[in-house]
């Protein structure tokens, strides 16, 4: 388990890819090369406590774990070199995604530096800038697109039968998807995670399997057995397995 | 001219003069003595607010400036001499930006999203006569007339315009944010995935 | 200093000096060139714009005013020198200029180097959801939603405003600093590690 500057540190991340550039440097790794295996250990633990901590991005934590999962199963893959063809790192794409996303983050400090520098200035706004108001109510400066829409939505609130949110389908709960588990653990005594993400096409689902795996590990459903560096994860039926 | 003020005092008094503009140059709205006082907290004035507003007068009129400190019911404020008015107003006319009331921006919100409406059905919705302020989206060419309602009393529709549509970069009335969407970026409490 | 100059050109000058600072004073955003030509309309400026700017600018330095103009989001708009930021911060209340967190700096910075840009653009370059900082970017008028994206989903497209400009006292996005290539990202990284 984290201490408790584990926990500090967490909510300080802006996401999973803050984290893992900060595991990165920390631990002096070569992003042409990361050690997968070990990096997806320190971040299952961070994901586990963004969940603790109900962190807003805590979905975004395990999509994100649940990628790591796949290039690392896939790294243990053999490599069928088919002809001359050059085989791709299962790295390269998520190494790919840490460096841009390093860019714009680098960009950023720069924003709030060139923040910094304007914050003391303050421009002059004329007290009634406009020669006759059309009315008694306020002018407003300068109307976006984003404007007509708010406004359009208040007056919905305000003035009509209250609207009847559309709500996003569920396409799978959490008890669903345990159950799903339970059943292929029926009639199969080992799982293997990479090959279970591999049939997910939706990244909702994605993550609520993988919640669904931590719900069970937890409740001693399942046993998790990974043997060591560059494995898949291994499921199998735990001491509270129910039948 | 030199005024020759014991050095403290002169000091002082151009400090808080300073100030005194900077704060009427920042302020959206009139400031009084009190809001005055309030933002200078520590900084002692050597004169009263009165004589600093003057002495800062009589610096625009003898460079000439084109604008003054007026004394209106709620304070202080800078504004433009009256000579200029000629050119400011152009300044509102001919800018292309749009500015509108808030009466103005629910009426055309109510018609973008649901053309072509009639002007009860605008009404309806906003609970208030919107006669002026269809007017001034008329005028301002962000709606158009287009149409009689099929119903008894074939009231005139309302729609938005091409410069409508121009002006918020959109090639059809068809990509106005959806009420989805806007919900999507509004919700506060964003559906968890956990 | 006096300058000579026949009778009527500095006449002229100066009226359109004049005309200049009162646009300047009574405009709420940054005035263009082009808003100053067309408000100014009749007067024929002797000198170009930027020259009569110049001159007020020098003008504001010698007689210690605490304000300067500043250009800015392609125009020219008023602003305090920043020594007078502390009694300023007392006239507004605390939301007046909340510092902008790190998640919103990221998607600004997101949004201007791509722009225009989807949702999904961001959040796929973020690698988290971007929902609350749209948002607060969007209330504050830093973006803008820009029409929609031509591929199937017709996602909204977002961009950054002229205030945005404002914001970061840029005079165009060209002013950006420049985002750094991956390549250099990397080389530094791999000297670092040796």
């Amino acid at each position: 388990m984290l201490s408790r500057s584990h926990r500090i540190d967490l909510e300080m991340f802006e996401g999973p890819l803050d984290l893992l550039l900060f595991l990165i440097k920390r631990d002096e790794l070569n992003i042409y090369d990361i050690p997968i295996a070990q990096i997806t250990k320190d971040f299952l633990g961070y994901v586990e406590l963004a969940k603790e901590l109900k962190l807003h991005s805590a979905g975004d934590f395990v999509l994100m774990a649940a990628t790591l999962m796949k290039i690392k199963a896939r790294m243990l893959l053999p490599v069928e070199a088919e002809g001359d063809e050059e085989v791709e790192d299962p790295r390269t794409e998520l190494m790919n995604m840490l460096l841009e996303y390093k860019r714009y983050k680098e960009a950023s400090s720069a924003f709030a530096e060139m923040e910094r520098h304007e914050r003391p200035h303050y421009y002059h706004i004329p007290v009634a800038f406009s020669p006759q108001q059309e009315d008694q109510t306020a002018i407003l400066e300068d109307v976006k697109l984003y404007d007509i829409m708010l406004t359009f939505q208040y007056l919905l609130k305000n003035f009509e039968e209250p609207v009847t949110h559309a709500v996003a389908v569920e396409e799978v709960t959490l008890s669903e998807q345990i159950g799903f588990l339970q059943g292929l653990l029926q009639s199969s005594p080992k799982l293997s995670f990479a090959n279970l993400l591999e049939r997910f096409e939706s990244r909702l689902i994605v993550v609520v399997t993988f919640l669904a795996i931590l719900e069970m590990l937890r409740n001693r459903q399942v046993k998790v057995k990974q043997s060591k560096l560059f494995d898949d994860l291994l499921l199998s039926r735990g001491s509270k397995f129910e039948n | 001219m030199i005024y020759f003020y014991p050095e403290g005092v002169n000091l002082k008094i151009d400090e808080s003069k300073q100030i005194v503009e900077a704060l009427l140059i920042a302020s959206p709205e009139p400031l009084t003595e009190a809001r005055f006082k309030a933002a200078m907290g520590e900084v002692k004035t050597k004169a009263p607010l009165k004589e600093i507003i003057d002495e800062l007068q009589t610096e625009y009129e003898s460079s000439n400036r084109s604008f003054f400190i007026k004394e209106v019911a709620g304070g202080f404020q800078i504004v433009t001499k009256a000579e200029y008015e000629t050119y400011i107003k152009g300044l509102f006319t001919k800018s292309g930006k749009l500015r509108l009331s808030q009466a103005a921006l629910e009426t055309l919100a109510i018609v973008s999203y649901r053309q072509p409406v009639t002007r009860n059905d605008i009404e309806a919705i906003r609970g208030v006569s919107s006669d002026s302020s269809l007017r001034t989206l008329l005028d301002r060419k962000l709606l158009e007339i287009r149409g009689r309602d099929e119903g008894p009393g074939r009231a005139l529709l309302y729609r938005t315009s091409s410069e409508f549509l121009q002006y918020f970069g959109l090639n059809s009335v068809k990509d106005l944010p959806k009420l989805r969407e806007v919900e999507d970026i509004l919700s506060e409490d964003q559906e968890e995935l956990l």
